[in-house]
C-alpha cells in the first residue's frame, strides 16, 4: 500500500502532479501558479516539471483566466485554474455563472467543460481583507457547477483527481487554514464518490454536519462533548453541490438532532439549504429544529476579531445544548 | 507647490465649478471629427473596383458570383425570420439586415479548421460554415438556447452576453497554439461589445500569448439606442496597437475588402504572428432587435445614407458592369433564395416543442444527485394529473 | 387624495421622476436609458426633462457602471442604475459584492453608497436566454446589500422612493412580466417601512409567503383553493434583505403551515432560508414541514418551457396540498 | 478560397501542426526590444538635472528639500512597518521600498482638494495627504479594514482588490465635472492590475465622459512573481492611446520628473481636457510582502542594477551638489524619521484590538433587522459565559 502522511497542501500537490502526468490535456492556470508554485505553494515545482506551456502565469485578470479556461476546455484541454484567494473569484463571477455552468446545457450536452476551479478559501489565518471569505452557497446556488471541500488530506489528493476527470466543471474549495494538516494518503485506495458524505465520526445524540475547514471543530467538540457524555455524530458533507442529503438524513433518523456548522455567513449559507430539507425529509425523526452555526451577516471582520467571527467549539456546543434542549 | 509636511496640510475644501472645462471639451470634439481615419476599401459604394496598398486581392468569376449568392441568400434568409417572427413563429429576431458584408467577407477568408465565435447577429457567417440556416432559429422561437453543434462547423453557439466570447476565443486560440496546428480563430463582437472589461482582458491574453486569433468588429454604429461615441472616442481599431497588437478599419459594406483584410488577417495569425483587431465599419439598417422601435432614437436619414452603400447592390453593380452575372444568374439566385426561405419557414413551423422533461437533461455531463431528484418530483407529480384526469377532476387551472 | 390607476411600469417611472425632482444628486445611469428610456420604458422622458447629465447612457460594461457609480456617490451624488436584464448583472458582481456592499463597513461607517441598482429580474415573458433569471439569493446572501421586490404598483412607487432615500445599497428586483399590471397608486398615503412584509390576503389553512412576481400567483392560487374550501393567508414578503420574518412567523402561528414560492431555483432560494429560520422560530406550531416550490436546479428554460418551469396555480396548489396532507 | 454554399462545405477537420508559429514568434520579440521607449527624466541617477521639452520643472530650494524629507519619512516608516511586522505587531506589510519618488512626486503635484485612490501600496502618497501614518497599519494589524475617514484628506481607503478604484475614481472624476468643480482625481494602480477589465472600462468610461481623472501606474516590474511581460507586450502608458488620451512613461525613481509629469496631467484634467495615463517606470526594491519571498523568482542582479537609480540617493546627490542641503539638515531629517519611527511604533502598540460587538456595526447605514437578532443573539451567547463563570465551569475550551 502507498500510504504516505502528508498535509493537504502536499496531497493537492501530488494530486494535480499525477493528474499532469497521466493526461497530457491537463493544465494548471493562474495568477504567481508557474515560478512561484503559488502563494500557497500547491503548484510548487510544476512548471519546472511540467514547462510554462502547461503551469502558466495568467495576466492579473480572474475573468481571462476563466474565460480563456473555457476556450482552452472547448479546444480539448483541462485546465485547472487557481483563485488566488476566496475574494478575488468575483472579477470572474459572470464567466463562471453565465458560460462555465450553462454551456453543456446550452449546447444541449455536445459542449463538455472540464474545468476545475480551485480556491484556496475561509478564514482563520489571520488575513487581511477579502482573504478569508466563504463564498461557497453563491456558486452551490448555480446549477451547471459542483461545489467541494476536502476536510482532510486523503480527500485533498482524491477528490482532486476525481474533480480533473469530472466532464462538469467542479469549484475546489480548499480550506486554507487546514492546508498544514497532515493525513495519512493512499494513493492505491478506492476513493469515495466525489460527492458522498461520509460520517466521520459515529455518535447516537445529535448530528453535526459540516464540511471542509469546519470539518476539524466539529470533530474536536464531539470529543469535548463526549468528555461531557454526549455522543455526537460528525458528517463530512464533502459536497456542496450536490449535496449528500441520504447520508444526513440516516444520520438524522438515528440522532433526531442536527446541527450545521459553516464558516459562511448562516443567511442563506448552505446550512439554510440543509435545514429545510432535511426538515423535509425528517420531520417526524426531528426532536428539535436543524440549528446552524456560522458566520454572522457583516463582511469579514478584520483578523483581530475573527475567532469571534469564525465558529469554534464553543459556539459548535452551544447550539448543541440548546439542540438538546428540546 | 505644497512641500510642507503632514502637519501644516489643511484639511481639503473644494472649490467652485468654472467654465474652463465645457470649452476645452469643445475644442477637442473638434479636434478628433477631422482625425476620422482612412477604411480599407477595394470596391467602392458604385461598384468601381479600387486598390489599396497593403491589401490586394484577386478572385475568380465565380468565387465573385458565389460571394454574391452568399449574400443575397443571407438578407433572404434573415428577411424571412424577420417575417416568421411578426408571424408570431420566432419570440425574437436579431436582424443582420446591412452587415452582409462584413460577415461574408470576413467568413469566407476562413478555412474548415479554423474556429468562430459569434454573437447573435452572425447570421451570414454561420451560412458560410454551413450551419443549416434553420438551426439558428430554434433559440428565437424558444425551443433551445443554441440548436447545432458547435463541433461541427467549427462555429461555436450564439452568445448573448456581450464580449464573453472573446475571451473563449483568445482561449481556444491558446490551445491552438500549445497543439502547433496552424488554425486561426475569429472572434465577433459589435461596437457595443468593445466596452466590455472581458474584451480588454481577451486583447491582453492573446497579446501576452500570441494566441492566433482575429477579434472582428462590427461596428454597425449603435448598440441598441447607444451610438458609438457612447463606447470610444477614437475609432475601435486603435484600441489594439495599445495591447501590442495591429488593428485596422475596413468598410464594412465592402465585401471583397472584408474578405481581402481578413484573410491577411487569419493569415498572421496561422503564420504565428498573434492576434490582429479587424473594425468593419457599417451600419445596422433594421432595429436591434424585433423588439427595439429605433425610430425613438435614430433619424431616418442616417439610415437612407447608408441605403446608397449597401453591399448587395455594391457587388451587384460590379458583377454587372463586369459582365460577370447575367440576368439568368441574377434570377437562378432569387429563385434559390426563395426555394431556401420556403424551406426554412416550414422547418420552423415543424419545429417541436421540447418535451417538459427536457429541463433535466443537460445540466450536468456526469449527472447530479438533486437533478435527479426533482427529475423524479416533477415526473411523480405530472403523473399526479393523468392520475386526476383518469378519476376526480383537475385542481387548479393552468400551470 | 392623489389616488391614480397605473400599471406598476409607469409607477416606477414616476417615482423616479419625482426623486428627480426632489433631489438634484439624484441620477440614473444605464444601458439605453437615455433618449430610449429603457428596454422597458422605465425611464421614458426622463433624459428628455433632467437632461444628459442626470440620466446618463453608459458604455456597455455593467462593471463600468456600478463601479462609477460608486465612485459618483463617494462625490455626493444618489446614482439611480438599471441593469438592462437580470442575466447581465453578473458582470458587475465583482463591483457589487466586493465593493458597494463592504465599503461603508470598510470605513467604518465614514462612507455611505446610496446605490439603487434596478433589475427587472423574473421570467414569464418568452424571452431568450438570460432574460428571465431569478438571481436575488446571490445579492440577499451577501451582507451590505439590501434587496426588495415590490409586487404591485403602489409598492413599486413607495419602495423605490424609499430605495433612493436610502443610504444603504439597495438592489431592486422588479418583476418584469408584471410591469403592465396596473394598481391604485395614492402618492400621499404613509407607505410601509421599505423592509416590512404584509399580510395581502388573510387565511387560516396555511400561508403562502412570496415577494415580487409570485405574490399574484399566490393570490390566484388562494383564490382557486378558496373556491376549494381551502383558506389560505398570502404574505408579500416584499424584501428579500432583511426578511421580514416576524410576519411571516406571526402567520404561520396562526395557521401552523407554510409554503414559499418563488421563482428562483429551490436549492438555496431564498425559500431556504424562511423554512430553516420558521422552522426554528415556530418549531411547536408548525404541523407541517415548511415546503418550497421555485426553479428546478436548471439553467432557465428556452421560452417554450418557461411555463412548466415557473411555478404556476397547480404547482403552488400540488404543495398546498401535501402540507395540508401532513 | 472557398465559394460553394452549405452543401458543398465539408465537415471541419483540424490540420496538423507546423514550426511556422514559433519562429515568427521569435522575430517579434526581438522587434519589441528595440522599441523601446524613453523615459521623461529631469534628474539622473547620478543626480543630474537634465531638461525635457515638455516637461518643465523650477523649484524652490525648499520645495526641493521637501521632497527629500517626504521621500525619506516615508522610507523610514516603511522600514518600521516592516520591523513591526516581523516582531508580531502587524500580520503583514506590503513595502514601498524603491517606489517612495513615483509616489512622493505624484502626491505633491496635487491640490488639495484633489482626491486620491490609492491601491494597497500608497503610503508615500498618504503621507502627503496628511494621513497620520499610523492610521495605515491598522488594517495591517487586523484591527480594521481602514483606519482613517477618506474625506478629511481627500484620501480613499486602501482598495486591496486590484484595479477596481481605477472606476470609483472615474466616477468621482464624473461627479466633479458635473459640479462644474476644477479638482482632478488620481487612481494608483499597478502594472498587474493594469490587466484587470475594469481599468480598461475605466479608461473607457473616463475617455468617454471627458472626466478629469489621472491613472497614474506604477510599473514596479513585478506582479509578485510575475514580471511585466505577462501583463503586456508593449509599454503599457501606450494603452491609453488606443482609448483616445494620451499616455506617457516617466523615470518612476526621478521624483522631479514624477512630479513634473502628474503636474501636467492634473492640470490637463483640471482645464477640462479629460484623462491622462502616467506610467512611472519604477522598481519593487523588496518583497511583494511581508508574506512573499522573491528569491523564489528573482535573481539578486536585477536589483542590486535598481539599486544604482535608488530616488532618494539621486535627489541627495543632487541637493549636495547645488549646495542645498548641508550635513545639518540631512541629519536633522534623519532625527525627524527617528522621532517619527518611535511614535508610529508606540501607537501601533496601544491600538487596542475591537470590541467583539463591533462586527455587528457599520454592516448597514440604516440598521438591518437581521444584524440585529445576530447582534443580540451574540450578546446573549457572550452573557452565557459570564453567568457560568458565575456559577459552574464553562462547557468547552477557547472559541
Ligand atoms: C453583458 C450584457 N449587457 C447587456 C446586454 C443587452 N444587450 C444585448 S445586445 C446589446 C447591444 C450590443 O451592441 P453591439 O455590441 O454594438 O452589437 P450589435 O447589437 O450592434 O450587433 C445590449 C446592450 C447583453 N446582451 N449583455
Ligand atoms: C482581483 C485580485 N486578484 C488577485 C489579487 C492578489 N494580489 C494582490 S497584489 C497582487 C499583485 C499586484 O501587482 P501590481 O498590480 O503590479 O501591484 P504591486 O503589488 O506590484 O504594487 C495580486 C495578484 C488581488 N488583490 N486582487
Ligand atoms: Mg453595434
Ligand atoms: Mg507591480
Amino acid at each position: 500500500m502507498a500510504t504516505t502522511k502528508m498535509p493537504i497542501a502536499k496531497a493537492l500537490n501530488t494530486s494535480l502532479r499525477k493528474a499532469m502526468e497521466e493526461d497530457p490535456k491537463v493544465l494548471i492556470m493562474g495568477e504567481d501558479v508557474g515560478k512561484l508554485g503559488g502563494v500557497f505553494r500547491i503548484t510548487d515545482g510544476l512548471q519546472k516539471d511540467f514547462g510554462e506551456d502547461r503551469v502558466i502565469d495568467t495576466p492579473l485578470a480572474e475573468s481571462g483566466i476563466v474565460g480563456t479556461a473555457i476556450g482552452l476546455a472547448l479546444r480539448g484541454y483541462r485546465p485547472v485554474v487557481e483563485i488566488q484567494f476566496d475574494g478575488f473569484v468575483f472579477p470572474a463571477y459572470d464567466q463562471i455563472v453565465t458560460q462555465l455552468a450553462k454551456m453543456h446545457a446550452r449546447s444541449l450536452g455536445k459542449i463538455k467543460l472540464p474545468v476545475v476551479i480551485r480556491i484556496p478559501y475561509a478564514g482563520g489565518i489571520g488575513a487581511v481583507e477579502h482573504h478569508s471569505e466563504s463564498p461557497e452557497a453563491l456558486f452551490a446556488h448555480v446549477a451547471g457547477l459542483k461545489c467541494v471541500s476536502p476536510s482532510n488530506a486523503a480527500d485533498a489528493y482524491w477528490m482532486m483527481q476525481q474533480a480533473i476527470e469530472s466532464d462538469d466543471p467542479v469549484i475546489f474549495f480548499e480550506p486554507k487554514r487546514r492546508y498544514w494538516d497532515k493525513g495519512e494518503v493512499d494513493t492505491e485506495s478506492i476513493p469515495d464518490p466525489l460527492h458522498a458524505a461520509r460520517v466521520a465520526r459515529q455518535g447516537t445524540d445529535l448530528t453535526l454536519a459540516a464540511y471542509g475547514p469546519m470539518v476539524k471543530t466539529c470533530l474536536e467538540a464531539a470529543q469535548a462533548a463526549a468528555d461531557e457524555g454526549k455522543s455526537l455524530e460528525v458528517v463530512d458533507m464533502r459536497s456542496m453541490s450536490p449535496i449528500d442529503f441520504d447520508t444526513v438524513q440516516r444520520s438524522v433518523e438515528r440522532t433526531g438532532r442536527l446541527v450545521v456548522v459553516h464558516e459562511a455567513p448562516v443567511f442563506l449559507g448552505t446550512g439554510s439549504e440543509v435545514a429545510a430539507r432535511i426538515t423535509e425529509r425528517c420531520f417526524y425523526h426531528l426532536e428539535a429544529p436543524v440549528l446552524r452555526v456560522g458566520g454572522f451577516h457583516a463582511p469579514y471582520p478584520p483578523a483581530r476579531l475573527e475567532d469571534e467571527y469564525l465558529p469554534g467549539l464553543d459556539r459548535v456546543l452551544d447550539a448543541v445544548d440548546r439542540a438538546l434542549a428540546y | 507647490m505644497t512641500v510642507e509636511g503632514t502637519a501644516a496640510r489643511a484639511k481639503a475644501r473644494r472649490s467652485g465649478g468654472t467654465a474652463k472645462r465645457a470649452s476645452a471639451a469643445k475644442k477637442k470634439t473638434a479636434a478628433r471629427a477631422k482625425a476620422e481615419p482612412q477604411l480599407v476599401q477595394l470596391l467602392t459604394p458604385e461598384g468601381e473596383r479600387v486598390e489599396h496598398p497593403d491589401y490586394a486581392i484577386d478572385l475568380t468569376p465565380e468565387e465573385l458570383r458565389g460571394l454574391y449568392r452568399d449574400m443575397v441568400l443571407t438578407r433572404r434568409f434573415d428577411a424571412e425570420a424577420t417575417a416568421l417572427q411578426r408571424q408570431g413563429e420566432l419570440g425574437l429576431w436579431a436582424s443582420l439586415l446591412g452587415q452582409e458584408a462584413a460577415q461574408i467577407g470576413s467568413a469566407r477568408a476562413l478555412h474548415d479548421d479554423d474556429y468562430v465565435f459569434p454573437t447573435y447577429r452572425e447570421h451570414g457567417v454561420a451560412w458560410c460554415r454551413g450551419v443549416p440556416p434553420e438551426n439558428l432559429l430554434g433559440m428565437f422561437r424558444g425551443v433551445n438556447n443554441g440548436g447545432w453543434d458547435p463541433n461541427s462547423n467549427n462555429f461555436h453557439l450564439y452568445t448573448i452576453v456581450i464580449g464573453s466570447q472573446a475571451l473563449h476565443a483568445t482561449g481556444y486560440a491558446m490551445g491552438v497554439a500549445k497543439d502547433g496546428a496552424d488554425s486561426a480563430v475569429i472572434a465577433y463582437f459589435g461596437d457595443g461589445a468593445s466596452s466590455q472589461g472581458d474584451v480588454a482582458e481577451a486583447f491582453t491574453f492573446s497579446a501576452v500569448y500570441n494566441a492566433p486569433v482575429v477579434f472582428f468588429c462590427q461596428n454597425n454604429q449603435w448598440a441598441i439606442s447607444e451610438p458609438t461615441e457612447r463606447q470610444s472616442r477614437v475609432p475601435i481599431y486603435q484600441r489594439a496597437a495599445g495591447f501590442g497588437f495591429p488593428g485596422v478599419r475596413v468598410d464594412g459594406n465592402d465585401v471583397l475588402a472584408c474578405l481581402a483584410v481578413t484573410k491577411a488577417a487569419v493569415e498572421r495569425a496561422r503564420s504565428g504572428e498573434g492576434p490582429m483587431l479587424v473594425e468593419a465599419f457599417t451600419y445596422r439598417m433594421g432595429a436591434h432587435t424585433t423588439s427595439d422601435d429605433p425610430t425613438k432614437y435614430r433619424r431616418d436619414e442616417e439610415r437612407e445614407a447608408w441605403e446608397a452603400k449597401d453591399p448587395i447592390l455594391r457587388l451587384r453593380a460590379y458583377l454587372e458592369k463586369e459582365k460577370l452575372a447575367d440576368p439568368e444568374f441574377l434570377e437562378s439566385i432569387e429563385a434559390e433564395s426563395d426555394t431556401m426561405a420556403k424551406r426554412v419557414r416550414e422547418a420552423v413551423r415543424a419545429m417541436p416543442d421540447p418535451d417538459p422533461m427536457a429541463m433535466f437533461e443537460h445540466t450536468y455531463a456526469d449527472g447530479h444527485a438533486l437533478v435527479d431528484e426533482e427529475r423524479e418530483q416533477f415526473a411523480q407529480y405530472l403523473a399526479s394529473f393523468a392520475d386526476e384526469s383518469d378519476g376526480a377532476a383537475a385542481a387548479g387551472e393552468g400551470n
